[in-house]
């Protein structure tokens, strides 16, 4: 095994767990980020970056909330712009999550083991921000409560046939569920943190979470069909979600919206952003947090392939995507697509097209897949792909449809910048107090994992 | 309040396998108040212990049921009944718009029945439980496994049972107090 | 209710100021919480002391009344709710209106209500009262009296009023010496000196378009600027109504040295310099018969000539040659002279006496007055509601002169340039706070009567020249009525006055047509013909015209005709032109010209001829209210004397910076859509010939439509009708409370204008077939929108209105994008300002929108609902024309027409079974309840336009 | 190893989540206490010049357009001017000091200001005149005014409440000669004779009375 460990070539072959580790050392060693390490210098600076972002998003939103959205760049016809791409993308990336976490699960796949629980964490942080989105982008933010069925002095319902109101459905019980089945997953660590805190207050808080948690084989057993079904309400369900999402464009009549392949096209875009994010964030975790012998090579060579995967999906949706719009002879479909590639945004069009199909061949090579940092670059890149494109979906059908006499430009503003950015920090800022209380790495899941290695080497 | 001074006896052991036979051997020894605790889930261990099927998988169904059932009656009153709106020419009773309501909140339902049936099922949240008292029991959600017997279990003898446990050689055997 | 309730309580008239503050301020607060659409705020009622009968019944009321411009009046009727004059609407009574406006009478209700309005009397700038005014001009009437008014100079603009007229001539035979100048900067100087020149005496031309078969306008926007520009509209689209009756159709030539929007309705349009019309002319008059010397080189083809001149003589009698205001005497007279010729005297075109009181030179008469004040002669110099420090041309120093004034008096309703440099400024009194009188186009006289008392104690001037007479007793009302009790005398004279205010015209009052005949006039040697000189034309800015208008902000943001342009002037010169000197749209240039320089940002303007500049008066203010400094360039500040209305000899440097302009249409080309249509009207004629086609709306729909069992409203747009003149608009905005935005929100493409008139451009940038077309809500019976707003917010009623619902709206916006014709606005943010005065004018039957609601076009649901509620207290259906949209009512050309489609006999049913009527984008199957009707060319059959 | 939690601790924690629950609660019934309309349902307003409906409509029996005079035509009921007050009060009561501000208004010019008590959002386009010719009575919104000493207001004035009617006029309508009758109650056969009502008045369907475009614009 010692051997093993030097070779990078062949990360395929690598096992899901390095390293000899027992019950009580995987224990320790995961538990121990949480409780004994001091904390590092890489996750300091994070912090520190994050943390003002974050105040910079709440200015914004003050701000916004005080004088309209009139502040955003957004005008007649482009009415939708970063919100909503913002939306788009981090919902998108919220998919990986579940992905991982339930669909890994049912498949039974042991390499989800190391990485489901940051995954999920992802997934939540993302979605929080993906939910606030929509709501910022409203003329009248205060009025949201009127998409969501409640009795009322007025005696009127949400209008069911808006997919903005199957997004609220959607979008909320995604959230709801994601969180219900992490925190599950968390039940058994955070019983094993309360029995290892040293201090107090640590122990209390823990131990109020962990809701008394005993490792009783009762539980245990109840505990596996019911995370054995979560697992398999989130599939379908992260399945729907982005299929809706994706509705809240296909059902419209604009040029660029109203497409059928919209659906799977969005869900394989989700899975690629999100397995991208993934990565962007697992590799200098693994790195700040020395956790190489549970994120191994081998997991970043996976994820890599399903990225690889999905990101060909994606290609042959924007292939699809362009033979239908001159195939239909529709004159304004047509319009669009040239528009697209030509047009006054044609350097976006071609910048998504460089991130996520050119970039995304280099995935077929098992050196960069072998190689964190290239992969961290690649990464780094198709989210990058994956926001522009949505945008280009947005604003870019947006800016020129019917009427010509109606068409117009969008302009970011400072305040569309601070939005995003806002949103970015305030992830960063959750998933880093995220990695500092919890831990990121499911330690009953491992113990298991280290007798399941047993048995298998015995 | 009046309790016995002791609420059982608790052995701890180093492997699953090894508490998995004791618990054979426990349950053939006509003990029935029995707890198993290991630090991941067993398997075997749920079987030995004799835990019977549990709700919880019926209970989801139920609640995926409701959820969906009672959004799409709900869209359907509201819609066609409460208050008709010419929106766009759709038809009041636009069902294709309906599924994607039903359907999450169907999920929604059932996530949350398959929770909290979980939480009902193993009698969670409880805070405060005697084997919490058990010295090193912090083990069990670590790299230990035990078994106990409680003292209300009719077979339970101290000086009997104590020996019994013994037989099943733990690592260490002690008491659980009140 | 409760915006409205406190104002319905409120008895206008007669209330001392400080309770009129008092409303001003309870209705501040109560449109406050019209926007505020959350928690309602405790309301008081304040009852009347005595109630008005008229206004016990709580509705709106209508008086008859005239608005001028350059001294023509034009017939309004205006709608005051509860005291305050909220809306202007035509007169049908009236000759000049027929119950349509132009865009300068619907914005009238914002000058009145303008806050910036010059509130105080003013002596030196420091606030002073009338009083005082009164008690200095009393003093120095004593030296008037000894020296027979030496030295006493009046100022005014073009006087129509005969009581104002009559008023200057009693001082005038009172003071032998005082002098009466008369100055308005868009004048009839050229037109009256052309019939001098061809009639020997000074005539009012006046046209029939109704007879007219064939019209050659040579420079003369009749659609769009000159006096009785709306009738004349009118009756130009009477007869054009290919769909009823398309062999009685009318063919239009123009030849103009700016873009108008009569060039844009012609059927051949030639766009040339303003120095070369004069050859076109003569080279014409020859072609007719006329013994002018051809001119050696023509710049129009012969073939186009040949054409126009057969049809001019084969219409024998029913063809018209009308000459713009812009060019020389001798060009009209030649038109005179040929229409003579023509037969057409008597018949399309006819000669008044002049309209305005004293037709002299106004040029001449402003030199006269800079030469006195320059002498020192000048001792009193009292300024009648024009502004000369601003609109005079430069060469006279106006300003530097008045210096030497020692008792300068201005009135107007701002304090503007003039107030701030005279030594007196009096408020004015808007042509709404109070009487007077003006004639129209055709002298039908109009007795102006006052809506409301002056807001901020203005006068008119007949009482700032009653005082100067001594006459300090008279009030405007008693001054108007004697000069009319003289005029109709007569023992009924109680009646005659009721019925002329009633009808908002003075019975008989319209001038007869004088006999005439014309002589060849002494023609001045012609220009250089190609001289490639850059010429410069000055006209007046379509919508703040010479300045008057320049603070009105429904005005400024209007986009102008063709440009599209808000809140500022450019320079229009050709895309050639531009290309010639690398300039590109809002690049700043300087321009040259008789060694005075402005600099001005470039627009370049298909179909502007080339090598000329198009200066637009009104802009580059520096006084005069809060918006109307600081923006544009002053066009006054290069025109001179010498050549008032176009010249050669201009220069432009560009500077290499850009000013950014804020046009409000982006994309000037359809993209060969098929939006705007337009045919020929032989096509026409077959289509109509075969009859109705299979409905184009009988299709497969999936679901079933959703019935209109008591009314179906619809609306029928005929884009041949249309003008483009964009009054609709304007109606639309002071009807449904429409809120200004301000530049830089149009820059963002946020204005807010519920119906836009597009404007398309096609084939090349030196000919472009111009294409003009209204785009109100379509009221899709299938409507996209409504599907993807998620609280209702957009929805269809029971009578196929797709109504907003600004309360229910959270501002998803998604309705917007879902709308093919992107005729929704949104309130990105707070854009309806709290302002008290703005309040006042607002209709209190139409909700003000907040910010973050959707909001557009309801086809005037506020008027439906009126219709529907009276016509059901009687018990009857709604009759056909008893609902007009506000934009419907303005139109000049009766272009838009509304109604049930239910009714079979309404006029929009049958315009909509006319086989040419389509709807937009209908491949999307959106079923609009407004379709169009196409517009049709004419064009001479040897004449193919490229 | 030891509890984390003493059972007296676990009291606590079951009190703070308790509370927690309570608060919640409350902070709920406060927004909706928060939203309600200005003027207070069923609970008499203060005025200036406190005027008896009881007295002079009860008692002496004035008609309600008397005062109201626009009530029939137009969407305003109207309020009396001082100078209708006068017309009796010129004579009865004239020194009484409660009727003082009556006389202020005209001798110093300050206008009474009534506490408003019927008031409807800014967005809500209510006529009285259509609701009175198709025979909604005064007292189906306004209640027995005649019975009130100082005015109160008896109906909601929420859109729910507006919707009864609309969805139902049956329900409420009246012969029209009893409009303005105070003591006018529904009939046994109210729905029977509504629906020949709804008839016979030509009143709108459901679907029309409940379009948006009915009240808002």
């Amino acid at each position: 095994m010692a051997g093993q460990e030097q070779v990078l070539g062949a990360p395929s072959s690598q096992p899901v767990l390095r390293g000899s580790y027992t019950y009580a050392s995987i224990t320790d060693k995961i538990a121990d980020t949480v409780l004994e390490r001091p904390t590092h210098w890489a996750w300091a600076v994070g912090f520190a970056v994050s943390a003002s972002l974050t105040v910079l998003f709440i200015v914004a939103m003050s701000y916004l909330f005080a004088k309209g959205v009139g502040i955003w760049g957004i005008d007649q016809p482009v009415s939708w712009a970063f919100a909503l791409t913002n939306f788009v993308w981090w919902v998108g990336i919220g998919h990986a999550g579940t992905f991982i976490s339930a669909f890994l699960l049912l498949l039974r796949q042991r390499w989800r083991t190391s990485i489901n629980r940051f995954a999920e964490a992802m997934t939540i942080f993302a979605v929080a921000m993906a939910g606030l989105m929509p709501i910022l982008h409203l003329g009248r933010p205060w009025f949201f409560y009127w998409l969501i069925p409640y009795p009322n002095k007025m005696n009127l319902w949400p209008q069911w046939r808006s997919p903005l109101v199957w997004d609220i459905f959607a979008i909320g019980t995604y959230i709801i569920v994601s969180i219900l089945f992490w925190y599950m997953g968390l039940i058994p660590d955070l019983a094993t943190l309360r029995d290892r805190a040293a201090q107090r207050w640590k122990q209390v808080g823990y131990a109020l979470l962990a809701l008394g948690w005993r490792n009783d084989a009762r539980h245990w057993a109840r505990f596996e069909i019911a995370y054995l079904l979560m697992a398999g309400l989130a599939t379908p369900l992260v399945i729907s979600v982005h299929s809706v999402v994706s509705l809240d464009f296909a059902i419209g009549n604009t040029p660029g919206w109203h497409s059928t392949i919209f659906p799977p096209y969005f869900v394989a875009g989700a899975l690629y952003s999100g397995f991208a994010m993934a990565l962007t964030i697992a590799i200098p975790l693994r790195a700040t947090f020395g956790l190489q012998d549970f994120i191994t090579a081998r997991h970043l060579a996976v994820m890599a392939k399903v990225m690889l995967a999905c990101g060909l999906l994606v290609t042959y949706s924007y292939l699809v995507e362009s033979f239908m719009a001159f195939y239909s002879a529709d004159r304004y479909e047509s319009f669009m697509l040239l528009n697209r590639m030509t047009g006054p945004y044609a350097w976006i069009y071609w910048t998504v097209i460089f991130c996520n199909v050119i970039v995304l061949q280099t995935l077929w090579f098992e050196r960069v897949r072998a190689s964190p940092w290239m992969l961290f670059a690649v990464a780094i890149l198709i989210n990058i792909g994956m926001w522009l494109e949505r945008f280009m979906i947005i604003v870019v059908s947006l800016h020129r449809d019917f009427m010509p006499s109606a068409w117009g430009m969008f302009y970011p503003t400072f305040w569309d910048i601070a939005i995003l950015a806002g949103s970015l920090g305030a992830f960063a800022l959750l998933f880093l107090l995220f990695v500092r209380f919890l831990p990121v790495i499911s330690m009953s899941e491992m113990r298991k994992l280290v007798k399941e290695r047993r048995e298998s080497s015995s | 309040m009046t309790q016995p001074a002791q609420y059982g006896l608790l052995a701890e052991f180093r492997s699953a396998e090894h508490l998995v036979e004791a618990v054979k051997r426990t349950r053939a020894a006509g003990y029935r108040d029995i707890a198993a605790y290991s630090p991941f889930p067993v398997e075997g261990l749920a079987d030995a212990l004799g835990i019977k099927r549990t709700c919880v998988p019926l209970v989801t169904l139920l609640g995926g049921l409701i959820g969906g059932a009672g959004t799409y009656f709900m869209l359907w009153y509201s819609s066609v009944i409460n208050y008709p709106i010419n929106s766009g020419a759709r038809p009041l009773h636009s069902w294709p718009a309906f599924v994607p309501p039903t359907f999450e909140l169907a999920v929604l339902g059932a996530a949350l029945a398959a929770f909290f049936a979980f939480l009902f099922a193993s009698g969670l949240p409880r805070l405060h439980h005697p084997i919490f008292n058990a010295r090193d029991f912090d083990l069990a959600s670590r790299n230990r496994f035990f078994l106990c017997i409680e003292c209300r279990d009719p077979h339970f003898d101290d000086s009997r049972t104590h020996d019994f446990l013994r037989s099943l050689d733990p690592m260490r055997l002690v008491p659980v107090p009140w | 209710m409760s915006p409205r309730q406190p104002r319905r309580e409120f008895d206008f008239s007669g209330v001392p100021e400080r309770s009129r503050r008092e409303f001003l301020k309870l209705m501040g607060a109560s449109i406050a919480l019209a926007s505020g659409c959350s928690r309602e705020l405790p309301e008081r009622i304040v009852p009347y002391e005595d109630m008005p009968e008229q206004l016990a019944a709580t509705k709106s009321l209508y008086f008859a009344t005239a608005l001028s411009l350059d001294g023509y009046g034009s017939g309004v009727l205006v709608e005051s709710a509860m005291g305050r004059p909220i809306k202007v609407e035509g007169n049908p009574n009236h000759p000049a209106s027929l119950g349509a406006t132009d865009v300068f009478s619907q914005a009238a209700v914002l000058t009145l209500w303008d806050p910036d309005r010059s509130q105080t009397v003013l002596r030196q700038g420091v606030l002073s009262t009338w009083d005082a005014f009164r008690a200095a001009l009393t003093a120095r009437r004593s030296r008037f009296a000894s020296q027979g008014g030496a030295g006493l100079h009046i100022l005014t603009g073009s006087v129509t009023s005969p009581t104002l007229a009559a008023q200057l001539h009693r001082l005038l035979d009172k003071y032998p010496e005082a002098r009466w100048h008369q100055y308005q900067p868009i004048n009839r100087d050229n037109v009256y000196a052309g019939t001098r020149l061809a009639f020997g005496e000074t005539r009012e031309p006046r046209y029939d378009f109704t007879r007219a078969r064939t019209v050659l306008s040579l420079d003369a926007d009749f659609l769009r600027s000159m006096p009785g520009h709306v009738r004349y509209a009118r009756d130009f689209n009477g007869a054009r109504r290919p769909g009823e009756t398309p062999s009685a159709n009318n063919r239009l030539y123009a030849i103009e040295s700016s873009p108008t929007l009569t060039g844009a309705k012609a059927d051949h349009c030639r766009r040339l310099r303003a120095s070369q019309i004069d050859r076109v002319a003569r080279a014409l008059a020859q072609r007719l018969g006329i013994a002018v010397e051809s001119p050696t080189s023509v710049p129009i083809e012969a073939g186009w000539l040949d054409a126009c001149a057969f049809d001019l003589l084969t219409r024998h009698g029913e063809s018209l040659i009308l000459v713009g205001e812009r060019q020389p005497a001798h060009v009209h007279a030649l038109a005179h002279l040929a229409n003579e010729r023509l037969g057409n005297v008597g018949t399309t075109v006819q000669y008044t006496n002049p309209v305005l009181a004293e037709p002299i030179d106004q040029l001449d008469s402003l030199r006269q007055l800079s030469a006195a004040m320059a002498a020192g002669e000048v001792q009193e110099l009292l300024i009648l509601g024009v502004n000369p420090l601003y609109a005079t041309p430069a060469d006279l120093e106006f300003a530097r002169h008045l210096q030497r004034v020692p008792f300068s008096v201005h009135l107007g309703l701002y304090r503007d340039e003039t107030a701030m440099r005279s030594l007196w400024h009096i408020p004015a009194a808007h042509e709404l706070e109070a009487w007077s009188d003006t004639r129209a186009y055709d002298g039908s006289a109009t007795i102006q009567q006052p809506l409301i008392a002056p807001l901020y104690g203005g006068r008119s001037p007949h009482e700032v020249l009653a005082v100067l007479a001594g006459e300090f007793e008279q009030d405007g009302h008693a001054i108007v009525r004697a000069l009319w009790q003289g005029e109709l005398g007569g023992d009924d004279f109680e009646h005659t006055w009721k019925t002329s205010l009633h009808n908002g015209v003075v019975p008989d009052s319209a001038f007869t047509a004088e006999q005439v005949t014309a002589r060849l006039p002494a023609l001045p040697p012609l220009r250089d013909a190609d001289s490639s000189e850059l010429e410069i034309v000055f006209s007046p800015d379509p919508h703040v015209h010479d300045g008057v208008y320049t603070n009105n902000a429904w005005l400024r943001e209007l986009p102008k005709p063709l440009t599209e342009l808000t809140w500022d002037n450019a320079v229009l010169m050709s895309p050639e032109s531009g290309r010639r000197r690398g300039l590109a749209n809002e690049d700043v240039v300087e321009i040259e010209y008789r060694g005075r320089r402005v600099r001005a940002p470039v627009w370049l303007l298909p179909g502007h001829p080339d090598e000329s500049l198009t200066l637009q008066f009104g802009y580059g203010r520096t006084a005069g209210g809060r918006i109307a400094p600081g923006a544009g360039f002053n066009a006054y500040a290069l025109q001179t004397s010498a050549a008032p209305s176009f010249d050669g000899g201009a220069r432009v440097h560009p500077l290499g910076t850009r000013y950014p302009l804020a046009s409000a249409q982006m994309h000037n080309r359809m993209e060969g859509r098929d939006l705007a249509r337009m045919l020929p009207l032989s096509a026409v004629i077959q289509r109509t010939a075969q009859g109705a086609q299979p409905s184009k709306h009988e299709r497969k729909l999936l679901y079933p439509p959703f019935a209109s069992p008591t009314y179906a409203w619809g609306m029928s747009i005929n884009l041949d009708a249309c003008v483009g003149c964009k009054a609709c608009t304007i109606a639309c905005q002071a009807e449904n409370n429409i809120p200004v935005v301000g530049k830089d929100q149009v820059q963002r493409g946020r204005e807010m204008h519920w119906i836009r008139v597009d404007r398309y451009f096609e084939g090349s940038d030196a000919h472009p077939r111009v294409h003009f077309q209204p785009v109100p809500c379509m009221h899709c019976e299938r409507a996209p929108c409504e599907v993807v707003c998620p609280v209702e917010a957009s929805v269809h009623d029971s009578e196929g209105l797709n109504v907003q619902v600004y309360n229910r709206c959270v501002g998803t916006r998604f309705c917007s994008n879902n709308c093919p014709y992107k005729v929704r606005r949104f309130n990105f943010l707070q854009y309806s300002q709290d302002v008290p005065s703005l309040n006042a004018q607002r209709n209190p039957d139409v909700t003000v929108r907040m910010r973050g609601v959707m909001e557009k076009c309801s086809y005037c649901l506020q008027r439906i609902a009126a219709a529907k509620i009276a016509s059901e207290k009687e018990g009857r259906r709604i009759r056909d024309g008893e609902v007009v949209t506000a934009c419907q009512a303005a139109c000049p050309t009766e272009a838009i027409v509304f109604g049930d489609l239910n009714d079979p006999a309404s006029r929009v049913r049958i315009a909509k079974t006319s086989p040419l009527d389509y709807v937009l984008l209908e491949e999307l199957n959106t079923l609009p309840r407004t379709s169009y009707l196409p517009a049709v060319e004419n064009p001479h059959p040897d004449l193919q336009e490229t | 190893m030891a509890q984390v939690f003493h059972p007296r601790q676990l009291l606590l924690l079951k009190g703070i989540a308790l509370g927690a629950l309570l608060a919640a609660i409350a902070a709920a019934f406060l927004y909706r206490v928060a939203t309600q309309a200005p003027v207070a349902r069923n609970v008499p307003v203060e005025q200036p010049i406190p005027f008896s409906h009881k007295h002079h409509v009860g008692d002496d029996g004035l008609d309600c357009r008397y005062c109201h005079s626009s009530v029939e035509t137009s969407a305003f009921a109207g309020i009396p001017s001082m100078a209708t007050c006068r017309t009796c009060h010129s004579q009865l009561f004239t020194d009484a000091p409660i009727l003082a501000p009556l006389f202020d208004t005209r001798s110093q010019r300050a206008p009474v200001y009534w506490n408003r008590i019927h008031q409807l959002p800014d967005f809500v386009y209510f006529n009285h005149s259509i609701h009175v010719a198709k025979g909604v009575g005064c007292s189906t919104c306004h209640g027995r005014v005649d019975e009130m000493p100082l005015t109160w207001r008896v109906a909601s004035l929420e859109m729910q409440w507006c919707l009864g009617c609309h969805r139902a006029p049956e329900r409420y309508v009246r012969p029209r000669n009893r409009v303005f009758d105070m003591s006018w109650q529904p009939p046994a056969n109210q729905l029977e004779l509504g629906r020949r009502l709804v008839a016979a008045y030509h009143i709108r369907g459901t679907r029309a009375l409940t379009d948006c475009s009915t009240c808002h614009r």
